[in-house]
């Protein structure tokens, strides 16, 4: 049986022909695969996460979102934001139309940088260049200042262009490979849970489907009575199948944004979100 | 100082149905420090008090048991526009925190 | 040699498992291949009957080769979160003088880094097949 | 209304509170029913009386599976007359008794609050009316384990 399914593997591989496609047919491959694997979920409801297919969760996560528990951390990240460094500028100064409803454009490809820029990475930058000390990326500050300027940016929708650069596509290229790239003791690799088995039971939860992730983050997850940053996510999901997390913010993290923002290209930023 | 509270009212036929967050760690005394191991004391919210145009018209005693950040909505009566109805609570350390917010 | 075998054994069990049910538990199938990955670490010659010293300098050497292994899985950013731990159990058990139970600690983390050293090279190609077409 | 069951359970203090600013109800914090193990004498603690009646005139509104035991949205109303309190009981947490709230006329019997479940449990509300208790329950099951919880 498993020689079987490997001789069949085998035999896909051949005629699936160039295996670095260009990044928009892996998007459209990519939403293709789950409006077929659930017909019956519209594509602007996986911007929800799990709650897209799991009708029992999504009443609670409606009851929730009645009055979310992340408005306590968007006023503490709007206060954060509007608190001026010490040299008297501020993020408004670091940021396109001073900082509000651009959560979309991150992230980008920085081609004077040559990597890519996340929000929260932007958000570091912007204090090392102003003299202030960085912040933690995983949780803390650093989510409620991403989360207040991801709450003036709902509605907007992902526009992202990979640009023309070798580099560019280089980054989307790691970042892809890491999302199906097995790993940890598990042996499992991120497409494994959220694309070949989302929807599916893990014990008692319901996996989320990849198409949508980087939309709501961060997040208040009830597990963590608090905010965190995609990042923060990554690391669970990588201890979760028992690898060794990579830095949050560091190059591989940063080009898998890169790449899981480009499948849900098109989409509608919704975050801070609520998570269980 | 802010208020811990955020508080939203909608007015329908003379119901107001009042929701509130509370800032509050709601400690139940049972959970350990995840790096000293040591028992963190119970911390929570005991008592919220409901006022509609200074009266009491709720009064809620809460246990441990009530979620992080808590949630809390309820309706009150013979209201309109104008009136001013009050949230407050006192926690088992004393500590309070309240808010005000006028029906449109 | 033998970490390509156990990587590929991986490798097949991920492949076929997932996707193929209703209700796939998936975490079970996981659990499978660490108890396979367990029974054979425990099917390793135990011990032989020996004076103390040499197996201190025989736990020394297989302690080594575990903590070199698994930095090499580290730098390939493959490493296991589960191998550090038997590392630590391992060099307690010896700091007690429980060189049996040290080196079959240091055994599984040196079993383990180098599967993780062979799924990060089996990784390197093939997570190809697995993206969505 | 209000007063009543204070009178019942302590009359020093219900006039005390006739007297001074009505915060000063605020001194009768059931702590004793809080503390109680058993769902029945926390009732006993908090009512007097632990003997309630079902009643298809309270909804109760709670999810059949938990999402996270930590935070289950739950809500209570009722169209008994003259309901004077609302308390929810989770059988099974180490204290049932979760969170009691006194109504006036000035308010509508429902009640909405999110609360933590150790375990699947029947979670039972309870509407004091007339000196009487009647009460209505649903099994919420809590499920643990998976990447989420």
């Amino acid at each position: 049986m498993k020689r079987v399914s490997l001789l069949v593997s085998g035999l896909m591989l051949l005629v699936s022909g160039p295996l670095l496609a260009d990044p928009e047919s892996d998007r459209l491959a990519f939403v293709n695969y789950f409006e077929e694997r659930f017909p019956d979920v519209e594509l602007e409801a996986y911007v929800n996460g799990v709650y897209a297919l799991d009708e029992a969760s999504y009443e609670q996560w409606l009851q929730i979102e009645e009055f979310p528990p992340y408005e306590l951390a968007v006023e503490d990240g709007e206060e954060l934001f509007n608190t001026p460094f010490a040299n008297g500028k501020s993020y408004a100064d670091c940021f396109d139309n001073g900082g509000i409803g651009i959560r979309q454009n991150y992230p980008y490809f920085d081609a004077d940088r040559g990597e890519v820029v996340t929000l929260e990475y932007a958000i570091n930058l912007c204090r090392e260049a102003n003299g202030e000390e960085p912040l933690g990326y995983k949780k803390g500050a650093i989510a409620s200042i991403s989360a207040y300027m991801a709450y003036t940016s709902r509605g907007n929708r992902f526009e992202m262009t990979i640009p023309d650069d070798p580099r560019a596509l280089a980054a989307y290229n790691n970042g892809k490979q890491y999302f199906y790239s097995k790993r940890g003791q598990l042996n499992f690799s991120c497409a494994d849970c959220h694309v070949n088995n989302a929807g599916m039971h893990i014990r008692a939860d319901k996996l989320s489907p990849s198409l949508g992730h980087p939309t709501h983050f961060p997040v208040y997850r009830s597990k963590w009575g608090e905010l965190g940053t995609l990042h923060r996510r990554f690391d669970g999901c990588n201890k979760q199948v028992r690898a060794e997390p990579l830095p949050a913010q560091g190059e591989d993290y940063r080009d898998l944004e890169y790449f899981l923002t480009y499948m849900s290209n098109g989409m509608e930023t919704n975050g801070p979100g609520a998570r269980k | 100082m802010a208020s811990g509270i955020r508080i939203r009212a909608k007015l329908e036929d003379g119901v107001a149905e009042v929701k509130c967050l509370m800032k509050h760690d709601m400690e139940t005394g049972t959970r350990k420090d995840a790096k000293t191991g040591e028992l963190i004391p119970a911390h929570y919210i005991t008592d919220v008090t409901c006022e509609h145009n200074g009266k009491v018209v709720m009064t809620a005693h809460w246990g441990p048991a009530v979620s992080k950040n808590p949630y809390f909505a309820f309706k009150v009566k013979d209201a309109k526009p104008g009136d001013v109805i009050k949230v407050s609570w006192v926690d088992n350390e004393g500590a309070t925190d309240s808010v005000e917010e006028t029906l449109e | 040699m033998k970490r390509y075998i156990l990587a590929s054994a991986l490798v097949v069990v991920g492949v076929t498992g997932c996707g193929q049910r209703e209700e796939a538990d998936v975490m079970r199938q996981s659990e499978a291949v660490v108890a396979e990955a367990k029974k054979d670490a425990e099917s390793q010659p135990p011990a032989k009957p020996a004076p103390a010293v040499s197996m201190a300098e025989e736990f020394a050497e297989i302690y080594q080769n575990a903590e070199a292994a698994a930095r090499q899985a580290r730098e390939l950013k493959y490493s296991w979160t589960s191998t550090a731990p038997l590392l630590e159990a391992a060099s307690k058990a010896a700091e007690a003088g429980d060189y049996e139970k040290a080196m079959q600690l240091a055994t599984e983390a040196l079993l383990e880094a180098e599967t993780a050293i062979g799924q990060a090279e089996i990784q390197a190609t093939a997570w190809k097949q697995a993206v969505v077409q | 209304m209000q007063l009543q069951r204070r009178i019942f359970l302590s009359g020093a203090v219900a006039i005390s509170a006739l007297l001074a600013v009505p915060r000063a109800l605020l001194a009768a914090y059931p702590a004793k029913a809080f503390e109680q193990k058993d769902p029945g004498d926390a009732l006993k603690s908090l009512f007097g009386s632990a003997e309630h009646s079902p009643s298809d005139k309270i909804t109760l509104t709670a999810p059949d599976i938990a999402e996270n035991g930590a935070v289950v949205p739950i809500s209570v109303a009722t169209t008994i007359e003259g309901a004077t309190a609302i308390s929810v009981i989770v059988e099974q947490n180490p204290q049932p008794l979760v969170a009691s709230f006194d109504l006036t006329p000035g308010t509508a019997a429902d009640v909405s609050t999110r609360i933590k479940m150790g375990k699947t449990s029947n979670v039972i509300a309870v509407v004091q009316a007339d000196g009487k208790l009647y009460s209505t329950s649903k099994e919420v099951k809590v499920t643990i384990g998976g990447c989420g919880g």
